[in-house]
């Protein structure tokens, strides 16, 4: 029945060739062999994530259907006025990825919970910052994809017309606004997931958190709609990307002491 | 333990004394200022707050590095200390930054750099308290609410220059020039003393912390005695 | 003050804005000391 | 040694899962946890896989501590609890090739349906793992002690939800575990079966460690008392 041999000597020579250290030599953990670890982990639990995304598309489109219907209601209560609408844009834009991002970034790591399975990870052994950030990215990807819709709905309802050359500087600001929301979003979320109250707590925790990113993106986002006359797009954006980094090295060095046996 | 926290005790007092001095001077002593008038006085209990306010969530980080380093529940309670004392401050703060708003700007609520950095930190910090308060095991209370904290003060600066960029695109930023010598004294005094006040409530608040911590320690069960069947 | 916010002149009848500032830091103060002395009244009392 | 625990004890709030516990197992040994339900045989399993940090005393695995070197250890220790660590929405091969992936093996289909084969999935490879039954779900996770080639195996439950075919398949692993050497910490329900299977025993109660022997004679003792 069982031609299984499961106390043989580690396979010493797969491991090496897929980047990950010899598990019975401590000086193979060197500095090269982890950074190669961590990027090799990081793509399998992003190409996982992804994955499960995709199997379940209905989700993405639930939390764009969200989006929109708040974009609606953003017209609705500043009334139909349609010059108020056009300025404040950028303001409506980034607040439905806010609000959109809650609900998604919740749900990324309830799958973990549901079955244990970040468990299951991290008995396999996995660098936590590896899970952080392929999670990390996974969220980011997740956000980046309401954009399509999103903008050009907003674009629509508040009829601000830009030029086509400014989609794409659209889409890399949103871009950088779902990446700066991602980071402190997926420490938080692996934290809340396994509380109670999960739904106040992440939005809680969050907003005003990224403050920072959310000041950065209407700014940002509203010179690229209404003409940057003084030419502050360049700052604004890398004040994006400064925010960006600090949070994803900022969240990545906790991270591994927020999952870490308790 | 308890022993050992009675310190506070004397903080506190001298704090308080120091306070009704530099209050006393501060409202009666000291001139109107030239342009504001008697409004002025209120910098006296504003600043002070402001100060202490940022030393307190200055000492959480710090707290919050220590119980992270060390897993030691005396690190925990100062933090959890320092963080419901800093939250205090601060909304004490902006009531009176918003009173003060009121009378030179003739809004309740200006958004003026300072102002808004101060309610987004409030903000903030009450997350880490009410996360906390959400958690029942100690170690990962612990943990969590010492990352909640560490990443809540490293972003208090990050909005603090973002809001300042936001604002100055509509106006110089605009908050009281300080000072001339006759309003040093009162400002000193009072600064020292809501420092000293402020440590006292976070010795006490921590004590209660730590007290409520060891309380959850309950002794190994004795060995069992087996019954042999 | 940028003299744009805030003329020439002094502000008059600024004692109640004052008041209001220091009472609210007293009371504040007040109601979350005694706050603390209670609660170290009874430690372990969930608050 | 290949597991060495020590005044082992985990407290949860007020309440002691664990106090005082002591167990050594040798390589290739295979130790039956014995006990009632809440007696702490899963916190014993958690804690010497590192999940859980013990409020006191030490667990070293091959010389490793699970928390100072969590991934060191983890390398060398495979876990079947009651929970499958699945994602619904994947498929069985694809839930195998993440794991093989992160345990940096070869992870093509050549290498990894054989195995599929063997716990008895090999049609079934690329269902999703949401409509297979609680034994399926097990059969899937027994993969993992075949790919982590580990040295220690902590089993919890191992034959709950199989039917009779899978618990002989279970039986055969645990026979192949001990003759390759590698250790296992049984706790099981199925008392008879799991202490057939093991060569001594040790009965857990109020998370103390009452009674060590025979596997047969702490079968008994648990039996006599739960009766």
């Amino acid at each position: 029945m069982s031609t299984l041999h499961p106390g043989a000597a580690p396979a010493t020579t797969t491991a090496a060739t897929s980047g990950a250290p010899a598990p019975d030599d401590p000086a193979a953990r060197s500095t090269t062999s982890f950074f190669a670890t961590m990027l090799t982990q990081t793509l399998i639990v992003l190409r996982k994530d992804l994955l499960l995304e995709w199997r379940s598309r209905s989700r993405l489109v639930s939390v764009v259907l969200f989006g929109v219907v708040t974009l609606l209601l953003f017209s609705f209560a500043v009334g139909p006025d349609v010059r108020a609408l056009r300025e404040g844009t950028a303001g409506f834009l980034v607040l439905a990825l806010l609000l959109s991002s809650t609900l998604g970034l919740a749900e990324s790591f309830r799958l973990e919970q549901e079955q244990d399975a970040v468990e299951g990870l991290l008995l396999l052994p996995i660098e936590p910052v590896a899970l952080f950030y392929g999670k990390a990215l996974g969220n980011t990807i997740f956000l980046s994809l309401l954009a399509p819709i999103l903008i050009p709905v907003a674009l629509v309802l508040y009829s601000v017309e830009p030029a086509w050359s400014d989609f794409l500087r659209l889409f890399g600001l949103w871009l950088l606004t779902a990446a700066g929301l991602s980071a402190p979003g997926t420490l938080y979320s692996a934290m809340t997931s396994q509380l109670r109250s999960q739904d106040v707590l992440l939005p809680l925790l969050l907003f005003p958190l990224v403050v920072p990113v959310l000041l950065g993106a209407v700014k940002a986002l509203d010179l690229v709609l209404t003409g940057d006359a003084m030419g502050q797009l360049g700052s604004w954006t890398i004040m994006l990307l400064a925010f960006n980094l600090i949070y994803w090295s900022l969240c990545g060095i906790v991270f591994p002491r927020a999952i870490e046996a308790s | 333990m308890i022993e050992r926290l009675k310190w506070h005790h004397f903080v506190g007092l001298l704090g308080l004394a120091i306070v009704v001095a530099g209050t006393w001077i501060g409202l009666f002593v000291a001139p109107a200022e030239r342009h504001m008038g008697d409004v002025m006085r209120i910098m006296y209990v504003h600043v002070p707050s402001a100060w202490s306010a940022l030393l307190c969530f200055t000492f959480v980080f710090v707290a919050a590095v220590a119980s992270l380093w060390t897993s030691r529940k005396r690190w925990d309670a100062y933090m959890t200390g320092g963080i419901e004392v800093g939250c205090v401050l601060t909304a004490l703060l902006l009531v009176q930054g918003s009173i003060w708003a009121r009378a030179t700007w003739g809004v309740w609520w200006d958004w003026d750099v300072r102002l808004t950095t101060s309610l987004v930190m409030l903000l903030l910090f009450c997350g880490v308290l009410a996360l906390r308060s959400f958690i029942e095991e100690a170690n990962r209370r612990a943990t969590w609410s010492a990352i909640a904290a560490i990443v809540a003060f490293v972003d208090v600066p990050l909005v603090y220059f973002c809001v300042r960029w936001w604002r100055s695109l509509h106006q110089i930023q605009s908050s009281p020039e300080t000072v001339n010598s006759a309003m040093v004294l009162p400002l000193r005094l009072n600064a020292v003393a809501f420092l000293l006040i402020a440590i006292w409530m976070i010795a006490i608040r921590a004590r209660i912390e730590l007290a409520r911590l060891q309380a959850e320690d309950a002794p190994e069960p004795e060995p069992l005695a087996i019954e042999e069947r | 003050m940028s003299d744009a916010v805030m003329p020439e002149g002094v502000i008059a009848g600024g004692w109640s804005y004052v008041i209001a500032a220091y009472s609210v830091t007293a009371i504040g103060l007040s109601v979350y000391i005694w706050s603390l002395v209670s609660r170290s009244r009874k430690p372990g009392d969930e608050s | 040694m290949t597991l060495r625990a020590s005044g082992l004890g985990r407290r949860f709030g007020k309440h002691w899962a664990l106090a005082r516990v002591d167990l050594e197992v040798a390589a290739g040994e295979v130790v039956l946890l014995a006990g009632a339900n809440g007696s702490g045989k899963t916190t014993l399993l958690r804690l010497v896989a590192g999940l859980v940090r013990p409020t006191k005393g030490t667990v070293s695995i091959c010389g490793i501590d699970p928390q100072r070197q969590p991934l060191e250890s983890r390398r060398k220790l495979s876990m079947i609890s009651h929970q499958a660590y699945l994602y619904p929405r994947l498929t069985a091969l694809e839930t195998t090739r993440i794991w093989a992936r992160l345990l940096g093996l070869p992870a093509s289909d050549v290498d990894l349906l054989p195995m599929l084969e063997e716990v008895g999935l090999g049609g079934r490879h690329n269902e999703s793992v949401a409509g297979f039954s609680a034994g399926m779900k097990k059969r899937l996770a027994f993969i993992r002690t075949r790919l982590e080639k580990p040295r220690l195996v902590l089993l919890d439950e191992p034959f709950s939800a199989l039917d009779a075919a899978g618990r002989r398949m279970v039986e055969g692993w645990i026979d192949g575990f001990r003759r390759s050497g590698t250790s296992v910490l049984l706790a099981s329900h199925t008392l008879a079966r799991a202490a057939r299977l093991a060569d001594r025993g040790i009965l857990l109660q109020q998370g103390q460690v009452a009674w060590r022997g025979k596997a047969e004679e702490v079968a008994a003792r648990l039996e006599a008392a739960s009766a």
